[in-house]
């Protein structure tokens, strides 16, 4: 009979007015994202080889690096890794080619910028990163320097372990050896410095115990006005 | 108070929202009014514009925020969404159909086809974003973008317009 | 509760009175504060029927709607309408300037005549006319006047085609909603409006004449271009009909009227189908808006169920069946009516 | 007492009416643009209209409106603009043919002195006449008992008229 379809469709449309909704309200709640969702391309400096294989894999032109020959060993120094995003197919060409692992995709999808310079990421070489290396590439530049370490680091534990012992050699009042290890163990810097003296120069130590002494003193002396006033 | 008019490059309108704050307040009610109501009207060429439907469909539902209502002609869009690379071909129609549409307009760029010409920014027929030839305020790159992503775009641009940033052109 | 809004206006006369003024001109402030109140009325309550059409689909399509300014969101429509008062008014430079201009206004003018004469209640209209019906049905044929002013103002040919088509679309399908009226005219034996629902006392006129409420709806849902006969303004194939050129607040007088064209004809239809004003308990303008609602729903449920069809099987559909059924329906009424009388039932 | 406010009122509305509809006539004839003619030519309808309800002839009003105003006049228009073929606006110029405006001079001058002579010449009732509560069921008793033969022979002849222009229109196939 004609006509029967359209009842049809209005009782379709009814089953689905009373149905559950399935919209994912995605500010409020995030979405569940497969594991091998590719959001945001990111990079790993330390990793890097600077091998040139994810530049060199990229049909577009995404990757780019800037590396400097050092002078003492063979190896490029990476500077910096760019990767202009707005031109990535997310192909995973380059992830797949990496052979260190450097490059993978995360799940961050919010990548709206108002500029389109900011779509474009430079990593620049993290600084610590040079320290480490500069500590790796030259172990023992100066043997006596580090004998000098490994004593003041020796002096600096039996200073935490034992002061008045040690102080009683410079200071001759009771107090004021008190008054220093209190100082000592609240200050790790006022121990450094005074372990690395004690080794170096014991005079010019006993010195500045006395001046840190005098310091305190006024300090507290200071603080208690403060507090009658 | 005498109205000192030292700076002569202040126009009439900062000098009323200087002195006025009853101008400062409906442009607030108005960018209020503004950034919850935008109407698209969606210009794309096949992938992103997959993503354009599904984030109209029941899952991601646009009607959420109130975008909802897409609009076939520029004349009544407040939004312009260019989903998809613009070859040389296509340029006239896209820069007609900004200059129809009334102000304020606002356009995303939603796509890496969009944001820079994308794999094919390179090519003899296709222009390397769309900001060579219209203006444009929020870049969602992507490939394609998810309806997520548009959505975080169009409330970044929400934001945008409710701190009173349009453009007169 | 049901006495409300008629005391209030008797009193505002009698207030009125006592100011000094004549009858005569209390009556006709009266009138402009019914007006007054009609179009604050209508403006507001489009402004929530908005929001319900977009919650509607919503639903209809397992989505969430606008949830995000206020309470479920009922204060999205507002937003649109802030953006909308504010947004740049362009006219076309070809455009024909005085006839693109006065469209709208002339179409929400026509628009808003239509509630003169629906009863909102027990004595409550704004005129008590004796031909309400014949006026609100010639009254609906004026819109089509306001979308070829629409039309043709635009010099846009998507704009001419949708004119064009709504024309074609609303003087055909006014016949066969001229004539399912006619039999509930038959039986009442009266034009008036208040009449109409005085007659469905005991039995609503849904129940004796099924085939000229159908045909009514179908024919409604014609007129005011809403889906799935919504080809004037068919977005996909003519981006907006005759609506394409209009930017901001002249589109959104169009956008309103056509709201407004919804709530008459449903209330129409509430008033001579449904009982009108009449239910048990609550007071009659309760009545009346429910069942108008109701009607909207109902309409909102249809144009979210069907996809729009093609122009000539509508235009075929009107001269070809609803034509023929209403009129059939008009004989079959005439018929039933000489039985009535012949067995002496009425 | 002559209840003056009621009078002034009615008389307003009369004025209101009556320059609308003169306006709209004045404006079918001297608008240069044909649509700019049509449209007004449904003002003037409309005005018509009005009038007819000023006269407590509601049924007759909303016939006006539903047929002339919203019916008639959209065919013209549609005529109108089918037939165009050139811009709309320089199409309802006036004629350059003296022969024309002598004849239509004429006419209008004929008209003017019958409608004037009509108007002076009739005894006008002083009082308004109470208008007819049922103005529809007299009409009906009328049209459906008196004059039923002439109103369906109307029709006959509109329903052959039809035809005839639809055979004018599509052709007849020969066989």
């Amino acid at each position: 009979m004609n006509g029967q379809g359209l009842i049809k469709g209005l009782g379709i449309t009814l089953k689905h007015f009373f149905q559950k909704e399935i919209t994912e309200q995605y500010p409020d709640v995030m979405p569940e994202l497969a594991t091998r969702f590719r959001g945001c391309l990111q990079f790993e400096f330390e990793k890097c080889i600077a091998c040139g294989i994810c530049v060199n894999s990229c049909p577009n032109n995404v990757l780019s690096f800037e590396t400097e020959k050092s002078e003492n060993s063979k190896k490029k120094k990476l500077l910096s890794y760019t990767i202009d995003f707005q031109y990535c197919m997310f192909c995973n060409l380059c992830v797949e080619g990496c052979p260190k692992d450097c490059l993978h995709f995360d799940h961050d999808f919010e990548l709206s910028t108002f500029s389109r310079d900011d779509i474009k990421r430079v990593y620049l070489r993290p600084a610590e990163m040079d320290e480490e290396k500069e500590a790796d590439a030259a172990p023992v530049q100066d043997e006596q320097e580090s004998k000098e370490q490994k004593q003041i680091d020796a002096m600096l534990k039996a200073l935490q372990k034992n002061p008045q012992k040690i102080l009683a050699k410079m200071l001759e009042q009771e107090e004021d050896i008190g008054i220093l290890s209190e100082l000592m163990q609240s200050n790790e810097k006022t121990a450094g410095k005074i372990a690395e003296l004690l080794v170096k120069d014991k005079e010019k130590a006993a010195k500045v115990a006395a001046g840190f002494v005098t310091k305190e003193k006024k300090n507290r002396l200071q603080a208690e006005k403060g507090g009658e006033e | 108070m005498v109205l000192e008019t030292k700076n002569d490059q202040l126009n009439d309108v900062e000098e009323l929202a200087g002195n006025n704050i009853l101008v400062t307040t409906f442009e607030k009610l108005w960018n209020w009014g503004r950034s919850w109501s935008f109407w698209p009207l969606n210009y794309g060429c096949n992938c992103c514009p997959i993503e354009v439907m599904a984030a109209g469909a029941g899952r991601f539902d646009q009607a959420r925020f109130g975008y909802e209502v897409v609009r076939a002609v520029p004349r009544q869009a407040d939004l312009l969404t260019v989903a998809g690379p613009i070859t040389l071909k296509m340029k006239p129609a896209i820069e007609r159909v900004w200059a129809q549409m009334p102000e304020p307009k606002w356009v995303i760029a939603m796509g890496n086809c969009a944001v820079s010409g994308g794999p094919f920014k390179d090519g003899y027929s296709v222009l390397p974003g769309v900001d060579s030839i219209i203006p444009v305020d929020v870049y969602i790159p992507g490939c394609p973008v998810r309806p997520e992503a548009l959505f975080h775009g169009m409330l970044e641009l929400k934001k945008k317009v409710q701190q009173g940033e349009y453009r007169r052109s | 509760m049901e006495h409300l809004f008629t005391n209030l206006a008797t009193a505002l006369t009698g207030w009125m009175i006592t100011l000094g003024l004549s009858p005569v001109w209390a009556d006709v402030i009266l009138l402009l504060v019914k007006w007054i109140i009609i179009i604050t009325i209508i403006t507001l309550n489009i402004i929530i029927l908005i929001w319900l059409e977009r919650k509607v689909s919503a639903f209809f399509q397992e989505r969430l709607g606008p949830n995000r300014l206020g309470p479920f969101g009922i204060f999205q429509t507002i937003a649109d309408a802030i953006k909308l008062l504010t947004k740049e008014d362009i006219v076309p430079s070809a455009a024909d300037k005085l006839i693109f201009k006065t469209a709208p206004m002339f179409f929400i003018v026509v628009a808003v005549m239509l509630y003169t004469v629906i009863p909102m209640g027990q004595g409550m209209e704004v005129i008590n006319l004796n031909i309400g019906l014949l006026f609100f049905i010639s009254m609906g044929s004026l819109s089509t006047i306001a979308l070829l002013m629409a039309g043709w103002g635009s010099d846009n040919k998507w704009s001419l085609m949708g004119a064009v088509r709504s024309v074609a679309q609303m003087i055909s399908y006014e016949i066969p909603l001229a004539f399912s009226l006619l039999g509930v005219v038959m039986i009442s034996g009266s034009l008036n409006l208040q009449d109409i629902v005085a007659a469905q006392d005991n039995i609503w006129f849904v129940i004796l004449q099924p085939i000229a409420f159908l045909t009514y709806f179908i024919a409604a849902t014609a007129e005011l271009n809403r889906g799935p006969f919504d080809m004037p303004e068919a977005e996909q194939e003519l981006t907006g009909g005759a609506y394409t050129e209009y930017t901001g607040m002249r589109w959104a007088l169009f956008f309103l009227a056509e709201y407004t064209n919804l709530v008459a004809v449903s209330a129409l239809m509430a008033t001579v189908f449904l009982g009108g004003w009449q239910g048990p308990w609550l007071p009659s303008w309760l009545w009346i808006i429910i069942k108008t609602y109701g009607v909207i729903l109902v309409f909102f449920w249809v144009k979210w169920t069907f996809p729009r069809i093609r122009m000539d099987h509508l235009m075929s559909f009107s001269w070809k069946v609803l034509v023929p059924v209403s009129l059939g329906n008009i004989l079959l009424t005439g018929a039933g009516i000489y039985f009535c009388q012949w067995m002496g039932w009425c | 007492m002559f209840e003056f406010s009621a009078f002034s009122l009615y008389d307003a509305a009369f004025l209101a009416i009556g320059g609308v509809t003169i306006l709209g006539a004045l404006g079918v004839v001297l608008f240069r643009n044909i649509i700019y003619s049509a449209l007004s030519l449904v003002f003037t309808m409309l005005g018509v209209a009005a009038i007819y309800f000023q006269l407590n002839a509601g049924f007759l009003g909303a016939i006006q409106i539903l047929v002339y105003a919203g019916a008639i006049s959209v065919l013209i228009i549609f005529a109108v603009m089918l037939l165009m073929n050139k811009e709309a606006r320089r199409t309802n110029l006036p004629t350059t043919r003296t022969k024309a405006w002598f004849a239509g001079g004429t006419i209008t001058v004929m008209m003017l002195a019958s409608i004037i002579a009509a108007v002076g010449f009739s005894e006008w009732p002083k009082t308004a006449l109470q208008g007819v509560d049922n103005s529809v069921g007299m009409l009906a008793e009328l049209m459906l008992g008196d004059y039923v033969i002439a109103f369906e022979a109307a029709a006959i002849l509109l329903l052959v008229a039809v035809i005839g222009a639809i055979i004018l229109a599509k052709g007849v196939e020969n066989k």
